[in-house]
């Protein structure tokens, strides 16, 4: 259970350096690395509670959440890279 | 309440490395830092769900969240980025409120974490979720939820990403390639590229019945894609126009066929035949595996690729008006 | 005995990621940096991999073992060397 | 089980599909494809009124382990307003993107946008939910970015980062609900959510994200210029539809799921929070210069009179008090969508015609626009609340519930928001019906001007003769821990 703790309490530490660095930094890159830090966080939470020692089978449902929650969170991080380039290059114009 | 002994020495120090990677790469000034932190902190996080025996994570991780990420963020940085698109920084009293915020925040999470993990054990659904894997077709647990229990979110998880390469795609132009690679970076892509795609195949045969699955093959896939691009292929292995928008399609489109398709023998949306649904699964992932890896590398690529559709050729200048 | 000698192995590994870390911080200039890294990180892995697969005991995952091994070699080798040509190209320009 | 849940999704999905194949032919796939989904929500729609609430168990799996759809009064109501909203915007679409370079793609994204906002009404499954609230953010930036223009990139952008962030905060929630209750199915969870710390904390982390998704106010700030620089029919469908997902999801969580878990005190702050989004809202749409930036801002004010609710519903005993209350939340939530979408397309047209929507320079638009003026006036109806329109019954009936809870301190709110709402839509027709010669004389009506008025006939009259309609549909609840 120690574990299990120690992996969920460093969840939520990173899920809210995440929303910090994202409400305090002013360009996208930054904050586009600190959403990626939030969903870590959250995705840890998820993962630490599947975790029931070393001897017990994990609970597989958080896994596929999680790995689900990967996909979204990387398709969202692709569609943000691209606004910002599209932007970019008007500035350049 | 805590039993300190050395075994969770390693966990410590873990969860150590991880706050301070994602402190160093969120406070960096210097973007290339950041982003290279951030990679890193990618990789340490695989390292963390194999502590956490969720091995199909790691895979994910690896593949997904610290490879693919870290490509596009890469060559994001080589794209530049644009001007301060919010109004100003923020004053000293409003930052040290956030500051405040975040601080009381990790607190009642952390608080209410500790209070769930160390209560009553609440019975969740690890043990319906392993009894009716019998059932599921598949005999890892993690691809059973995937594409069986909750089968609908993969759906709609693949029109997410379906979604977001069309935004890449309406976005902007495509990126500008790369040089002919030299002679020793050919000669490893002409092996790696063949051993990727090898890989993926193996990845997403085995996703039945231990780690891997459609994700970490369409990952897999993809970083073949990406290193061909590197290399100097611009195309990136990727069809053009019609046969694109068809590999696209494929992974949600087969799934909703089969989903609906499963009622003609008389169950509920997304109910396999029992007999039938280890052959239906691999079908799936077949093409989600596809589909995946043709999004991801052409959300690598960036922006619209030639040939894609001929409905505005007549007027290519012309932009939708507000 | 055998596990002796695999953890000895195992250890004698990671002394040289170890070295090869500090020699990433500490050596002056680029190429010299890359040597170290380079050399130590693959003889250390190398010698991790043996160890490891004294431990399991099993032809298969030996083969795997190896087969990680090799892949990180020619990895290694190749941005090894790409990374020095590009400095070479740069110091030319 | 019935499987006549999943066709409501899968119609506009698989249409989506199609138009993304035969990209050439995406128009007619489109307005085809949301007709049919109109067509397959007023099938459910009977056979809830007809058999109550319908259930569908995906892949036969007990919900918990699967995921469940479920369809209710509210959710009807929802998809009711969501399907004939985009069918109007539809038919304008056709006309409006009908010669633009990227209407393949608009079409697609269309589709997928009514495929999300459709999942996110019929979800029984938390994380569902927020796979879906995805679904929808990254499907409305990309169509907010279709103008192309500068401004409209940078409004999507901050919209995309915030409505992520909103998502995290949604998640975690979700995830401290799974810790302590063990499912994420929703019906067993409003069974088994008690009041408590876990309950407290997941409850405020969701809210909190779904109002930067509903743009309460001080959240507001990503909602004008987003929803101002997307193309005339993207901001009907962006401030009618959209936004109201995610109230749809705070009233579901609200009332369904947490109800005995929210306190009076977090009430009243969304209350007050309400209070000076409408005060706020309201005054920047008055000073605002530009047409379809004075609507949005329109939109964060009449977000607000619907936070304005919570702290009498959660005053209100359980009972026909409460559930009046109710009705009239989503009767406003119901006319202000119609009327905004109305707004928007007549501002459209307007647009396009004149080449700009500068309010101070649109005279003549009676003269050269008369059914796209009327449809500004019967949609301003709506938007100040005067009879008969849905939205005076509305305000009625908060009034009534602030005087029988006595909590009068909404009273002046919801007159100065009136008589606000009241000045900026005569500034427009003061302007809209002067002489002048800022817009064109008409060439053609029709396929671009009949949607708007039919969407504001729909808020004005019959959202205010039928509005009985809205209460006997609500009782019909799926979920058994609340009158929602």
């Amino acid at each position: 259970m120690t574990q299990a703790l120690i992996y969920a309490l460093t969840g939520a530490v990173l899920f809210m350096l995440g929303v910090r660095a994202t409400l305090l930094r002013d360009t996208l890159l930054p904050r586009l690395l600190a959403l990626n830090v939030c969903g870590a966080g959250v995705f840890l939470v998820f993962v630490s509670l599947a975790y029931r020692g070393d001897s017990m089978p994990t609970d597989p449902v958080p896994h596929a959440l999680v790995l689900t929650g990967l996909v979204v969170a990387i398709s969202a991080t692709a569609l943000a890279l691209a606004l910002n380039r599209r932007l970019r290059e008007m500035t350049d114009e | 309440m805590i039993d300190l002994n050395l075994t969770i020495l390693p966990d410590l120090l873990l969860a150590a490395m991880l706050i301070g990677l994602a402190w160093a790469a969120l406070s960096s000034d210097d973007l290339r830092r950041g982003v290279v932190l951030f990679i890193a902190f990618g990789l340490l996080l695989a390292i963390v769900w194999a502590r956490l025996q969720a091995p199909d994570l790691a895979l994910a991780e690896a593949a997904i969240g610290a490879g693919l990420s870290g490509a596009l963020l890469l060559v994001a940085l080589r794209d530049g980025v644009a001007g301060n698109e919010t109004a100003g920084k923020l004053s000293r009293l409003s930052r040290w409120l956030v500051d405040l915020f975040v601080l009381i925040m990790t607190c009642l999470i952390g608080w209410v974490l500790w209070l769930t993990i160390y209560a009553e054990p609440v019975e969740r659904l690890a043990q319906l979720a392993n009894t009716m894997l019998d059932r599921s077709g598949v005999s890892n647990p993690v691809t059973a939820v995937l594409l069986n229990y909750r089968a609908y979110d993969t759906l709609l998880e693949l029109v997410v990403v379906l979604t977001a390469v069309l935004g890449v795609v309406v976005v902007g132009r495509q990126r500008r390639g790369y040089r002919q690679a030299g002679p020793v970076f050919c000669g490893l892509v002409q092996w790696l590229v063949p051993l990727l795609v090898v890989t993926a195949g193996y990845l997403l045969w085995v996703g039945a019945h231990a780690p891997g699955g459609a994700f970490q093959a369409g990952a897999t896939l993809a970083a073949a894609g990406i290193v061909l691009r590197l290399a100097g292929y611009d195309a990136a292995g990727l069809p053009d126009g019609r046969l694109l928008r068809w590999l696209l399609v494929a992974g949600t489109g087969l799934f909703l066929l089969i989903g609906l398709g499963v009622t003609l023998s008389g169950g509920a949306v997304l109910q396999y035949p029992e007999a039938w649904s280890g052959s239906l699964i691999l079908l799936i992932e077949s093409a989600a595996t596809a589909s995946i890896a043709a999004a991801l590398v052409l959300a690598y690529r960036g922006g619209r690729p030639g040939d894609w559709s001929s409905a505005g050729d007549r007027d290519p200048n012309r932009e939708v008006s507000t | 005995m055998l596990d002796l000698l695999a953890l000895i192995l195992v250890f004698s590994g990671i002394v040289f990621f170890f070295f090869g870390a500090i020699g990433l911080l500490r050596l002056p200039d680029l190429h010299s940096r890359l040597h170290a890294l380079t050399k130590a990180d693959n003889l250390g892995l190398g010698l991790v991999i043996v160890g490891v697969a004294l431990l399991h005991a099993s032809l298969l995952v030996g083969l795997k073992l190896l087969l990680i091994w090799l892949l990180a070699l020619l990895g290694s080798a190749a941005s090894a060397h790409l990374i020095s040509q590009y400095a070479l190209r740069r110091r030319r320009q | 089980m019935n499987n006549l849940l999943i066709w409501p999704i899968a119609v506009p999905l698989f249409s989506a599909l199609l138009a993304l194949l035969w990209i050439r032919r995406s128009t007619w796939i489109g307005v085809f494809g949301t007709a049919l989904s109109l067509l397959v929500v007023l099938l459910v729609g009977r056979q809830v009124v007809e058999s109550g609430p319908i259930e569908l168990a995906l892949g036969g799996w007990t919900p918990g382990l699967g995921i469940a759809l479920r369809a209710d009064g509210l959710s009807l109501l929802m998809l009711l307003m969501s399907s004939l909203v985009s069918m109007a915007v539809a038919v304008y679409a056709s006309v409006y993107f009908s010669k633009a370079e990227r209407r393949g793609e608009f079409w697609v994204l269309w589709l997928l946008l009514i495929t999300a906002l459709h999942a996110l009404f019929l979800s029984g499954d938390l994380f569902n939910l927020y796979v879906t609230l995805e679904l929808l953010g990254l499907s409305a930036v990309v169509l907010a970015c279709l103008g192309g223009s500068r401004e409209s990139l940078q409004a999507a952008l901050r919209y995309l980062v915030m409505g992520l962030l909103g998502s995290m905060a949604f998640l975690i929630g979700v995830a401290l609900i799974y810790a302590g209750y063990g499912t994420l199915d929703m019906a067993a969870l409003a069974d088994a959510i008690e009041a408590g710390p876990a309950a407290w904390l997941a409850l405020s982390l969701m809210t909190g994200g779904l109002l930067i998704k509903s743009a309460l106010f001080p959240l507001h700030f990503w909602l004008p210029p987003a929803h101002a620089n997307a193309p005339a029919p993207v901001s009907a469908v962006l401030s009618a539809l959209v936004v109201k997902a995610a109230l749809y999801l705070i009233l579901r969580l609200w009332l369904s799921l947490f109800d005995g878990v929210v306190t009076q005190a977090a009430a009243v702050i969304l209350g007050l929070l309400g209070a000076v989004a409408v005060v706020w809202g309201s005054w920047a749409a008055l000073q605002a210069e530009r047409l379809k930036l004075m609507a949005a801002y329109s939109t964060v004010a009449q977000l607000g009179y619907l936070f304005l609710f919570l702290p009498l519903l959660t005053a209100l005993p359980e009972g026909a008090a409460r559930d009046v209350a109710l009705g009239a939340l989503v009767l406003l939530a119901l006319t202000h969508g119609f009327a905004k979408s109305a707004f928007f397309l007549a501002a459209g047209v307007i647009m396009q015609r004149a080449g700009h929507d500068r309010i101070a320079e649109l005279g003549g638009t009676a003269r050269a626009l008369p059914v796209t003026a009327f449809t500004l006036a019967l949609a301003g109806v709506a938007l100040i609340g005067l009879p008969p329109s849905g939205s005076f019954l509305a305000k009625w009936h908060l009034l009534s519930s602030a005087f029988i809870t006595g909590q009068y301190v909404w009273l002046p709110v919801i007159a100065v928001g009136t008589l606000l709402a009241g000045a900026y839509i005569f500034r427009l027709l003061g302007y809209a019906f002067a002489p002048g010669e800022g817009v064109g004389p008409s060439l053609s009506a029709g396929r671009e001007e009949i949607p708007a008025v039919l969407l504001a006939l729909i808020a004005t009259l019959l959202l205010g003769f039928w509005a009985s309609a809205v209460w006997e549909l609500l009782p019909i609840s799926a979920y058994v821990g609340g009158g929602a």
